[in-house]
């Protein structure tokens, strides 16, 4: 198990939580908090370790595409980066539909 | 005027082969306990062998007879096998029975396959696609001996191929008109065969089997095992591929990404009102997961290079959909199903385990030989096409006054494999195997030129739209995810690239990515299958559902 | 094409059951209320710590459902899992109390005990099977098992004490999964990899042909939604915690010696002719029972000398108007699985009948005359056996718990006294359900969940690995030391031991029994007080602090 | 039955392993070999107790195994484990198997003193540990990528020091794990040139048969069916890498029907998943050789 954090600068703030997923083998589950910050703050917890340049490059990508400006919790039990993305692209999805 | 030379020497090695073993025969047909003798008669040093290895059909009692022959009486055989499935394929190259082998896909045997090439135990003749394969039979690599399995054999020596007759005609047909000697192994004699689907008289010898030809259940994949990844790429394709183009020809490589739109047709397919719109014909095994497609009435028609195990009867039950014969069974051909492949569909869609920068693909990976299945074939733009449909015509460059359409090859991946390992390379591992084996051609399935469609979880790239490498590259990494390949994109290019409608994610196309579950999926497990199969479809042992 | 409920996740599975619009989840994944105890043994943890409690209305009527995830570390219950359910079962007691009628409605999708947080979650399963048997005297408590984990462990018996139980073929039952049977009592047993066994025998379909689950219905929410509905609008209850004598005149019947399968037990369940069994006391024997330090104290404690039952694993007897009960092993019997002490058929619906008969003899007396009742603990486990999974040995366990449950919500003052071991599903039928636990401080005692070799197995840990994590996370270990760090017990009696029976142990003990008969007076009858004492509220190693945080929190979002 | 048979080497003995040994089969090593065998953990740091014991403890299952009428058909040691492996194929004999594991652990015991072992880099490709080891090797302090143990799982060998450069290095560059191993010798490296030519010499007079089955040869990664390359495994694997991950991908070629592992330990449980999906697995360490008979019988008959 290894923590991991991360900062990005993002334009677009949230007004409500989501959240999606679960930690189940190979998933994770994605928590999106509004935030007054002027960043978006990541508190990931991975059940795999050494994938921390990994992750940073699926977060760039993630925020390079959907700058959300929120406060995000993730709890990883050793999914792929393609699954990672899946989870913060629904959750981006959830925020949309529910607006 | 010299001496008139002799036109019928195949002939008369063959007579003489024949006659030295006669008094083993009744008829054609021989003891099963005579089998090795038979073959050490009839097989002669640096003869060109067909030993039938399909896809899903194994003639394993030959083979395993062929493994036991002595190499003092029979070395240095030619293989030329389709498909190296079997230990005992191999092992005949380590005890010096046979020296060099044409194939086509080693896919269970890819290991040893790779390291016997190293060390020289096996020369490689080439690694081909199957139609090159069947091709070379009647042109350079005219078999002396061909070994096939055939289901029943009645007493005159007619073949009863059945369900899974898939290279049995091709194989037998080369050798029978050149004077090569055809051997069969049979699971049974019997008084008359269903139907006929070997004329006798193109049979030398028939030996019972000891036990039934192997046979594989290679395309069942049990819907349990379907993740949202593969969900959601389905939709994708449902809607940024088979609708927008108009899809009504296709072949489904194997594959749960396949797997996950066969089962979403009925649901998703439906919920978007295409049903009857795209896909009615199909050149695809009976994959049991195109069941709910079927019954629902997605489909039309659907003809087979083999068959499946435990689809007999709902086929049997379907005629209408399947090709089968008078006597209700059905047959499967795989020559004409590559050709069908080939030339008359709109579309392939598979999967592969490496994707270049360019949009070349492989199976290849290092220390694994596993060369290809039908997807060469079926994942190329044949250029001799000249029937148009809307799906193809789809394809047609719009500046150019001589441009032709062209077939719709998708590759569908998730950007990393369940390893972790990166999907997209800059480099395939089949560049450093064709060093290593020495092989002419750097073996790879599908080339970027035939690639038109990449699908990932990220989104589709629409390859054909692109108008220089550069922005083929371009379009890749955009879909490509953290891969090395995919970390090069930049987001104002892709952006770009999105608006010109040759990058699409799913929010482009209307896809909904928190609709990507499980339950969206017609059959979840394969008790559902049966169900659906209004109990037809009998799953083999290893596929009883366990939730 | 049905709309699956097994492939939902928890979340989704309750907002599917409860009307659109009308749904509120409680201490939900935002409110930050993870598991302590996994981060600490390197485990990722989940914000709902895998259970999703969802109030809101089904066809109108005011519901709960609580939903456990069972994709979430096998849906094992740890603390604050644990206390989450039992929360807000509690408040759905106390509003239905008040009169305004709430229906829970329980899925289980679960292994049971979460092996990471051992002790807790055999409390946290106890504290829940006491606000199911609390409940069911206002509402049907009704439970689904859609399948995909099943319902298995600790949580087995909270499923036999269900009012009535739907499920899908997609599901199992069972008490011991087969990889512990087969790690405990050899692949002869059971063999682990043989899936058609297990599916043949814990299967719905077979559950059901032997009444130890009462519905199954297609894999469809439609499907569910209105067997619930129908359950509740009969009031459908089961009953399956009152079926003793029935079990019990089935195993009479049965020769243990003898290989049991399928068909022979569905013939066998056939034919039970029911007749009444009551024990009567044990007496004074001429010669020694099999060794035990539960049979060393029940003989000690009841002055009976080489005491005998005519069930020879089950004594009980009174003594200065205190019932006393103790299940003891017997290295003769006819049952092999239970010779070392174990908690087998015969003995949890056995001490049931005990207790039930107790209940009834004191029905009409106030509840300062109930008689006390004295349990004493020495459960190496639960039986391992195939014969005791397809009969269902978890509703022989639930009887027990039942039984003792009920007699404490009745006003039995219930004292365990746990002079041995005290393991797993044996230590939830035979001590758990008292609202007092007073232990000898010795460490040859053994308090745990399962057992080291089994533990392992199911945790993909090796031994090493394990007993390292119980050095940290005292829930894990083994010795009843740790254990008095989470506040589960009244007192640790010191400086007396197991097989000790001199005068003055004796007399340590008596004090002590007295002591905590004593703090009972005027006491609530629940389990309230293994998390409101002292070292449960502000114990250094832990206590109950995360159970107390999610009761609060419940109580805050409750009628929020 | 199409039995993988899999030996394991060091690393998972513990105390008190000896007990179930056949009485006779110990006592005859014993005094073959003139040596008591302790049993115990201190003994285990000694290297003839030590490699004696685990090749005893495997002799011993598998000769039960045999008693139960079960054989191989693939068998695959790891490093120490050949030599059981050879034996399972009835290649070598008893007594040579037990007079050449002693001389085999003296010779171990005697190479490197101090300042040298092993370490071992999970999470990256053999050709990335390969580079990051270029990048610390050199004659004075030598070291070397030795073992693959699965895909993703390389180890070292060599002089302490450069094993911690290495190791260093592996954690800056995305190794999920990179550490030191409990192993005083630099085995199946080239620094175990002088061992292995001393080991050859005294196996000389050894006679091995035609093994009855195919043997998967770690230094090579191959399968194997003639006496010389099982000779060259028993005597050189020390100065090679096992290639454990390539004769796993070998022996799935060979489409075995089940595995079963040998005492002490069960190291593979992660390449093995990864190779061979559910296939059945025996393991030894944790079942007896009755209850592996009863399941292997039923596997045969298809009943399950």
């Amino acid at each position: 198990m290894e923590k991991l954090h991360f900062k990005y600068q993002a334009t677009q703030p949230i007004d409500h939580p989501v959240h999606i997923g679960v930690v189940a083998s190979g998933d994770l589950e994605v928590i999106m908090k509004p935030t007054d910050k002027t960043e978006s703050e990541l508190n990931i917890v991975t059940g795999s370790d050494g994938f921390k340049e990994v992750w940073q490059n699926v977060l760039t990508r993630f925020f390079a595409r959907y700058p959300l400006l929120a406060d995000f919790e993730i709890n990883d039990f050793g999914a792929t980066p393609g699954v990672v993305n899946l989870r913060l692209t629904q959750a981006m999805e959830a925020l949309k539909d529910e607006q | 005027m010299s001496e008139e030379r002799n036109w019928a020497t195949h002939r008369e090695a063959k007579a003489r082969k024949l006659a030295a073993i006669s008094s083993l025969l009744d008829g054609k047909i021989a003891q099963t306990k005579d089998a090795k003798t038979l073959l050490e008669g009839l097989i002669a040093p640096g003869d060109k062998v067909v030993l039938e290895g399909d896809n899903q059909k194994q003639a394993s009692f030959l083979s395993k007879t062929l493994a036991a022959v002595d190499p003092e009486k029979i070395n240095n055989l030619h293989m030329i096998m389709s498909s190296i499935s079997r230990p005992e394929h191999l092992d005949i190259f380590e005890d010096g029975i046979a020296s060099k082998m044409d194939f086509s896909f080693a896919g269970p045997q890819s290991t040893r396959v790779s390291q016997m090439i190293a060390d020289g135990t096996l020369k490689v003749g080439d690694i081909h696609t199957y139609l090159e394969l069947y091709a070379r039979l009647y042109v350079d690599l005219i078999p002396n001996v061909v070994l096939v399995a055939a289901d029943k054999v009645d007493h005159e020596g007619n073949l009863y191929t059945g369900n899974n007759t898939e290279e049995t005609p091709v194989i037998v047909e080369a050798a029978a008109f050149h004077d090569g000697i055809v051997i069969v192994q049979a699971n049974e004699i019997v008084d008359k065969v269903p139907r006929v689907d070997i004329p006798s008289d193109w049979v030398d010898v028939v030996i019972p089997a000891d036990e039934p030809y192997q046979l594989e259940p290679l395309f069942t994949r049990d819907p349990q095992n379907i993740n949202e990844l593969q969900i959601l790429m389905g939709m994708m394709a449902i809607r940024g591929i088979y609708e927008k183009h108009n899809v009504q020809s296709v072949n489904h490589g194997v594959g749960f990404n396949t797997a996950a739109i066969e089962l979403l047709l009925p649901t998703y397919g439906e919920q978007l009102g295409l049903k009857g719109k795209i896909v009615p014909n199909w050149e695809v095994n009976p994959t049991p997961t195109l069941i709910p497609a079927i019954e629902s009435g997605w489909v039309k028609s659907i003809h087979s290079f083999g068959g499946e195990v435990g689809m007999e009867k709902y086929i049997a039950a379907r005629p209408d959909v399947f090709f089968v014969g008078p006597d209700g069974s059905m047959r499967s051909n795989r020559a004409f199903g590559q050709m069908a492949g080939q030339y008359a569909l709109d579309m392939f869609v598979g999967s592969t385990l490496q994707i270049d920068q360019y949009g070349n693909s492989s199976t290849v990976t290092n220390g694994r030989l596993s060369g290809f299945g039908g997807a060469p074939n079926m994942g190329s733009n044949p250029t001799g096409r000249r029937h148009s449909t809307p799906a193809w015509q789809s394809l047609r460059p719009d500046n150019d006054p001589l441009g032709k359409g062209q077939k719709l090859v998708v590759q569908m991946v998730e950007t990393f494999g369940s390893n972790k390992r990166p999907v997209f390379v800059d480099s395939l591992d089949a560049v450093k195997v064709r060093e290593e084996a020495k092989l002419a051609n750097v073996p790879i399935m599908i080339y970027s030129e035939d690639t038109t469609h990449i699908v990932t979880e990220e989104g589709i790239a629409y390859l054909y739209k692109t108008d220089s490498m550069a922005e083929r590259q371009a379009a890749i990494e955009a879909i490509a995810g953290v891969t090395p390949v995919g970390l090069r994109s930049n987001p104002d290019t892709v952006k770009d690239l999105r608006a010109r409608g040759i990058v699409a994610f799913p929010e482009d196309i209307g896809v909904n990515r928190n609709q990507a579950t499980r339950s969206l999926l017609a059959a979840q497990n394969m008790e559902d299958l049966v169900k659906w199969s209004k109990g037809l479809y009998n799953p083999p042992a290893k596929f009883r559902s366990w939730s | 094409m049905s709309n699956s409920f097994v492939e939902l996740h928890a979340r989704q599975r309750a907002e599917a059951l409860l009307d659109a619009g009308s749904t509120r989840e409680l201490i939900g994944p935002f409110d930050n209320m993870i598991s302590p105890h996994l981060e600490p043994q390197g485990i990722v943890p989940e914000a709902d710590d895998g259970i999703v409690v969802m109030k809101g209305t089904m066809a109108g009527k005011n519901a709960v459902v609580i939903a456990i995830e069972g994709s979430f570390q096998g849906g094992g219950i740890g603390e604050v899992s644990g206390a989450k359910i039992v929360a807000a079962l509690e408040h759905v007691l106390a509003d239905n109390k008040a009169g305004k009628t709430v229906y829970p409605i329980i899925i289980l999708d679960t292994g049971g005990v979460r092996l990471q947080e051992a002790n807790y979650g055999l409390l946290s399963i106890s504290e829940i099977q006491n606000m199911i048997i609390a409940l069911k005297k206002y509402v049907p408590v009704i439970g689904l098992v859609p399948g995909r984990v099943g319902s298995f462990g600790g949580m087995s018996i909270t499923n036999a004490l269900l009012s009535y139980v739907i499920g899908t073929d997609k599901a199992r039952i069972g008490l011991n999964g087969p990889e512990v049977i087969e790690q405990e009592a050899g692949v002869k047993e059971w063999d682990s990899s043989d899936k058609n066994l297990i599916w043949n025998t814990l299967g719905t379909k077979q559950r059901q042909a032997t009444g130890i689950i009462d519905e199954v219905v297609d894999d469809d929410v439609a499907a569910f939604k209105q067997a619930i509905t129908s359950a509740i609008n009969e009031k459908k209850d089961s009953q399956r915690d009152q079926r003793g004598d029935f079990y019990l005149s089935l195993l009479d019947q049965l020769d243990p010696s003898q290989p049991l399968d399928i068909a022979g037990y569905d013939k066998l369940f056939k034919q039970v002719t029911v007749k009444e069994h009551h024990l009567a006391p044990a007496v004074a024997g001429t010669e020694a029972g099999t060794k035990s330090r539960g049979r060393n104290w029940f003989e000690i404690l009841t002055g009976i000398k080489n005491a005998q039952s005519e069930v020879p694993t089950v004594l009980h007897a009174q003594k200065d108007g205190r019932e006393y009960i103790a299940i003891v092993p017997d290295e003769h019997n006819r049952f092999p699985r239970v010779q070392h002490g174990e908690v087998g058929l015969q003995e949890g619906y056995t001490v049931a009948s005990v207790v039930n008969d107790l209940i009834a003899a004191d029905k009409d007396k106030p509840a300062t005359q109930k008689t006390p009742i004295v349990i004493v603990v020495d459960v190496p486990s639960q039986a391992y056996g195939y014969k005791e999974e397809l009969i269902g040995i978890h509703m022989s366990l639930a009887a027990a718990a039942s039984a003792y449950a009920r007699a404490r919500q009745a006003g039995h003052k219930v004292v365990a006294f746990i002079p041995g071991d005290a393991v797993s599903g044996g230590f939830l039928a035979q001590g758990l359900q008292s609202n007092r636990l007073v232990a000898l401080d010795d460490l040859d005692i053994t308090i745990q969940a399962m057992s080291k070799a089994s533990s392992a197995r199911i945790t993909q840990r090796t031994i090493a690995e394990l007993e390292e994590a119980t050095k940290h996370v005292p829930a894990m270990a083994y010795d009843i030391e740790n254990y008095q760090k989470l506040g589960s017990l009244y007192r640790l009696i010191e400086g007396v031991k197991g097989y000790d029976h001199d005068a003055r142990a004796v007399g340590t003990v008596e004090a002590a029994l007295d002591d905590a008969f004593a703090s009972l007076d005027d006491a609530p009858t629940d389990l309230s007080f293994r998390y409101t004492n002292d070292i449960a509220v502000n114990g250094a190693d832990g206590g109950r602090k995360a159970t107390n945080q999610v009761r609060a929190l419940m109580d805050q979002q409750w009628n929020a | 039955m199409n039995s993988l048979w899999i030996f394991p080497g060091q690393g998972g003995q513990s105390a008190s392993m000896l007990q179930g040994v056949d009485a006779d089969l110990r006592t005859h090593v014993e005094d073959l070999l003139g040596l008591k065998l302790q049993d115990t953990d201190e003994a285990y740091q000694d290297s003839v107790q030590l490699q004696v014991g685990i090749e005893l403890l495997q002799v011993a299952q598998i000769d039960a195994m045999f008693k139960a009428g079960l054989r191989p058909h693939l068998v695959a040691g790891h490093s120490l484990g050949v030599f059981a492996a050879a034996y399972a194929l009835g290649s070598l004999q008893k007594d040579d198997l037990f007079r050449t594991v002693k001389r085999r652990a003296e010779l171990m015991q005697g190479a490197y003193p101090s300042g040298y072992g092993m370490g071992v880099i999970v999470g990256l490709s053999r050709s990335e540990v390969e580079k990051l080891v270029a990048r610390v090797h050199s004659t004075a302090h030598p070291v070397y990528a030795s073992n693959q143990n699965a895909e993703d799982q390389t180890a070292l060998s060599g002089e302490l020091d450069a094993i911690a450069q290495v190791v260093a290095l592996a954690k800056q560059n995305g190794a999920a794990r990179a550490l030191r191993l409990k192993v005083p010798v630099p085995s199946h490296s080239p620094l175990m040139t002088e061992v292995s030519t001393q080991l050859a010499a005294a196996m000389s007079a050894v006679e091995l048969t035609k093994p009855n089955g195919i043997y998967l040869a770690n230094y090579s990664g191959r399968a194997v069916r003639q006496v010389a390359p099982i000779l060259e495994d028993l005597t050189a694997n020390l100065k090679y890498p096992v290639y454990f991950e390539a004769m796993m991908g070998v022996a799935r070629d060979y489409q075995p029907d089940s595995i079963v592992n040998f005492a002490p330990g069960q190291p593979f449980r992660k390449v093995l998943a990864q190779k061979f999906g559910d296939l059945h697995q025996i393991n030894l360490n944790q079942m007896s050789v009755s209850d592996a008979a009863f399941l292997l019988n039923k596997w045969e008959r298809g009943s399950y």
